[in-house]
């Protein structure tokens, strides 16, 4: 199928301006969205990953392929049906209150979303009752909270309180991160797990999404 | 009121001239340090373990203060050095609560006193107020509760006896984070060509007011939250090495402002941009390298060491280490360094061993090349051909590219696979980049978040 | 079995050969590493965080040790760093349950081996056992369960790939740490002169012969639990530096044992005595200095780094940084100060940072006048003109005490207070000590606690 | 008074060849025992301290101001009924099982002892129950935990678990001190107080005892 091999290298390559002809050359064709999408499109982002992960793209490079998989999918989108486009799964993430770094939050974001995992982004500066509003309505399977500034990661345990307060704790795995988070600080959280950085959550996600 | 001045040619001309701890223009601490007049002094900053801050946890951060400059001044003294200075860089919390914040810069300057007073050790310090400006959304620049917060504790800690007033200034950072992320060079170059040096001059207008009417020094900025988040996100592997350097040097003409607007150094040690505005200015700066490695990793730890006249740990926190408390443990290493240059008998060994911190660093990075004390006279001539911050700000970046360029062409730097991609990439963001700042915002406005800043704060038709 | 040697001449004669990172008789590693070979390579050591070893925490704990190990050699690479050396010192927990210091030696082995296949990185590996005989009391020296453990670590280590095995042993600990806290000079000397220059005979016998059958090379022994608990002490005000820098030449005969006994080198890096032992037997050693004032603040953190081959921050826990993690960060230290070492093109540019090295730290106090390469080579070769660890010992004393008090009398170094009423002091300390150990013993007897060692094992009569 | 100065003098200079002949001429000259002890003897221990404190006075140097000390009070002891000597309060301090180090220790222990407290000694290598008995038993009013060693320091909880088990928790002050403890292992470890050093220690203890 020499059009998904030329649809993934667009996307590896962040070939925006190239990708919907692509596609739409796929669908002329005749292939099925579904397999332009996952073989294709998530294809590409499936190369994406792992070449970040070894240090041979950088971050700028692994934004514009997700962007080219997005504008790429922008296309197919009408042909498919609801809930079309198969994700492996959905996590939030945040940073905490009075933290208005998001650097960490979004590497991490996109990592997971080159992963192919939907991610809620909560934004920043999120005050506990908001993450634990957002977890009961929109029920993701793990939660990112991220903190940047050593005076915010206090923020952190207020957060888990808020979730059991809102009843939803056990619905979710927790993982915190961030410069001034340790493993240790994580446990005395109460949070399930720490992640040092982009590449250690995305094989957290994986872990949790693995045990199903 | 502040005096202003325009920097059209080099303070320092000569590479031979170009040496640490001195410099044209030297600055005289309230105890009588001249910091640039020949001898380069540790500065020392530290900053609390991990706590909550509040009512009931705020005299336990005192108590850390007034143990860290007790203790870190009395390491000093058993080390037989004879002067030294402090940072207090205030965390959003005691920026937030002025009284807090002053609090703490007095608990400072007692124990000052007090080792002075006790063992004659002379010392000086700078307060670096927090920028919080930022912590609303989008930013208030120039109006609020934040702002006048800022300038509260500013003139306070100024009145009551600090030697330096700085800050980490954010103006334009909010859309720089995503321009490096991004490896944007044309949306970098409008937040720190157009915002940042828009900010800069309104910002240190009032600092420097404030400085003069209180009794303290304004001694520059630091453009901490931009060239180092390159900086640390190359260290990552997160953005290119080329890129990152190109930022450090497109950062210049920003900092420059605030020496055109009053302010006379030192200039502050995260600020990496220092060898250039030492240059350029003939004013004292402070820096940070190895000995900083614990809050910076990176690839300038010697060559950073190259011309201060302050040598800097960055930031530590108090925490234990095996043989003393972190902070005491920056004393230390902070003062080898500086006996180091001491050990310098004559011009000729200053500028060997200048030419030995630089030689050990340069040929390993392009973020370490930019630093090259030849490297800076040539780039800082050209950008002081252009007389707008804009201008300089695109000099600056296109006289980087060509340096990195040169020198990977020599074989003087490495050559990574993809940096003759991202050169090019440079370049072509550069070359679309109009002279004018509203031309500019124009041009770009399209790829703009609008909803991330207010153009009215810097001056830019909405 | 193992080669005996007497060294009765100085390796190194002339202070102009007296250098960093190259020595008469280099030492080769696996990867092919070529200490004292013409380069100083960094030498980083690192240990657990504060947590409870046992049978539940311990997986745990070798995580973390892979952890640092990885990321300290990831870091080198990124900062292009050729080769390390790594130190592993077992903790006693490691050396009480030998599988769990034999499993940690594999994973560093393991890490170092992925380090070279992944980018190329050259590395070696010291491991250092916890001398945990001193664990029982009075210490079973030459036989017992701790004895026998410590011998099966060594031999599973080094048989697993170690390249070098080195430890810090504790014989006359027993009643150094007294002597030492009572400024008793005359027990010192025969806590280190006697019982530790016997214990270090019987000791690196085992370790020379344990190393040839296993395949890993002797690399020498530290006076830490001596020179430097005097060193730690002086710095605390507690005993004068007159007596720390005295004690710090006195331990140079016992250490010599070890190189007697068939040890080659790298010497260890705490092992402060190191340029003594240089420049007697032309072996390579490590040192520590600034970089390693996390683990011990010092006079001496410039002068130590004189005349290293491998430059080492002594130890530094698993702890998080502003940056990173402690070890990553400990690495990158070490590397910039190697680059600096590096920087030096030829043999005058070497003497000139040498002796800025020596210079910055010698006049400041006793203990750095002692590291000085020419007062290094003095001392040495009056040390060799006596034949027994304890004619030496008391040689070494009697040699540094005449060179303070001449660099005092012009002014050279500060002098204290009381520092001649405790030159004075030890004078006649020594003037009192007979040349024959056993007439040392009976002589001393009455005034030693017989509980707390056992004079058998140091081949004393009862 | 002369002849107390003089015997002041000799206790702060360390002089045990010449603390009992002064000592001896002072009863000799009608002197009260008491007197000799607390203004003389112990009032040269009283410079001594501060001298320590200072920085003005090494260790061997307060060792042997305690050795000149205790050599005259043996001269005077005779001369007193039961529990003539007063001194502050009682203190016991040990290093934890598995840790033979004993130099902080032994500081610690001196510096009390020159400021007048009677320092009960548990050594080296204490296993908790040790620690429990003693402080049942001899009832100090300030208990000292100490370890130099990054993995004995696990020990300290044990040793404040064990006074509980024996139901003494309440009757005493335990401090921690060493290299490896920190103010918040301190704290978490529930230990009253964290000693930095032997100086910190006395200044503790003196407040814990003006505490009442
Ligand atoms: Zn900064
Ligand atoms: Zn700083
Ligand atoms: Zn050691």
């Amino acid at each position: 199928m020499a059009i998904l091999d030329d649809i993934k290298e667009a996307v590896v390559d962040g070939e925006t301006d190239e990708i919907q002809d692509l596609v739409q050359q796929a669908i002329d064709e005749g292939l099925e969205p579904g397999k332009i999408i996952n073989e294709g499109l998530i294809g590409g982002m499936n190369v994406v990953a792992p070449l970040f992960r070894d240090g041979e793209m950088f971050v700028p490079e692994v934004m514009e392929s997700a962007d080219t998989m997005k504008a790429g999918i922008e296309v197919v989108k009408p042909l498919l049906g609801e809930g079309g486009v198969e994700t492996k799964g959905k996590i939030a993430i945040g940073t905490v209150d009075g933290d208005l770094h998001d650097i960490g939050k979004n590497t991490a974001r996109f990592s997971l979303e080159a992963e192919g995992y939907k991610v809620i982004d909560l934004g920043i500066d999120v005050v506990p009752e908001v993450f634990a509003r957002e977890v009961a309505e929109k029920r993701p399977k793990v939660l990112g909270i991220s903190a940047l500034l050593t005076t915010t990661v206090g923020e952190m345990p207020k957060i888990i309180k808020a979730l059991e307060k809102a009843g939803v704790r056990d619905s979710v795995q927790v993982y915190v991160s961030g410069v001034p988070v340790t493993r240790e600080l994580a446990e005395r959280f109460g949070a399930d797990h720490y992640c040092e950085d982009a590449r250690d959550t995305v094989d957290y996600v994986n872990e949790v999404f693995a045990r199903g | 009121m502040s005096q202003r001045r325009t920097f059209d040619s080099l303070a320092i001309n000569n590479v031979d001239d170009f040496i640490f701890g001195a410099t044209p223009h030297p600055v005289t601490t309230k105890m009588g340090m001249v910091i640039g007049g020949g001898h380069v002094y540790p500065e020392l900053n530290f900053t609390l373990p991990t706590i909550e801050l509040d009512e009931t946890t705020i005299d336990k951060a005192y108590t850390i203060y007034r143990d860290i400059a007790k203790n870190a001044l009395k390491r000093a003294h058993d080390l037989h050095q004879d002067a030294v200075q402090l940072e207090y860089e205030t965390t959003v919390e005691f920026t937030m609560n002025p009284e807090w914040g002053i609090k703490v810069n007095q608990i400072l300057l007692e124990e000052m006193q007090n080792a002075k007073d006790q063992y004659g050790l002379v010392s000086a310090l700078r307060t670096t107020v927090n920028d919080n400006r930022e912590f609303v959304r989008p930013p208030l620049m120039r109006s609020g509760e934040n702002w006048d917060k800022m300038q509260y504790l500013m003139a306070q800690c100024s009145k009551d006896g600090a030697d330096f007033i700085s800050i980490e200034s954010t103006g334009g950072k909010e859309l720089s984070d995503d321009a490096i992320v991004r490896g944007d060079l044309e949306k970098l170059v409008f937040a720190v060509g157009v915002l940042g040096a828009n900010d800069m001059a309104f910002l240190w207008d009032h600092i420097v007011d404030i400085c003069e009417k209180n009794g303290s020094i304004p001694a520059g900025d630091s453009a901490c939250g931009f060239a180092n988040t390159a900086m640390v996100l190359a260290e990552k592997g997160f953005v290119p090495r080329v890129f990152a350097a190109v930022t450090r040097v497109a950062l210049v003409p920003r900092a420059l402002v605030a020496f055109e607007r009053g302010a006379v150094g030192p200039s502050k040690d995260c600020a990496y941009e220092g060898p250039y505005l030492k240059a350029i200015t003939g004013m004292p700066i402070a820096m940070e390298g190895r000995s900083a490695a614990g809050a910076h990793l990176s690839q300038v730890g010697n060559i950073a060491g190259a011309v201060p006249d302050l040598w800097s740990n960055e930031s530590i926190q108090y925490i234990r280490l095996l043989s003393d408390m972190a902070p005491t443990v920056g004393m230390e290493q902070l003062i080898y360094d500086c006996r180091m240059y001491e050990a310098c008998k004559d011009m000729a060994a200053k500028r060997a061993y200048r030419d030995l911190l630089v030689e050990s660093d340069a040929h390993n990075d392009p973020q370490a090349w930019v630093l090259r004390p030849d490297v800076v006279l040539r780039i800082s001539e050209g950008i002081l051909k252009e007389d707008t911050p804009l201008k300089r700000t695109k000099a600056a970046c296109r006289l980087a590219i060509d340096e990195i360029r040169a020198a990977q062409a020599e074989g003087l730097i490495p050559t990574e696979r993809k940096d003759e991609k991202w050169l090019k990439r440079m370049d072509k963001a550069l070359a679309g980049i109009p002279d004018d700042p509203n031309e500019f915002y124009q041009q770009i406005k399209p790829r703009l978040d609008l909803s991330t800043f207010r153009p009215e704060d810097y001056d830019l038709e909405g």
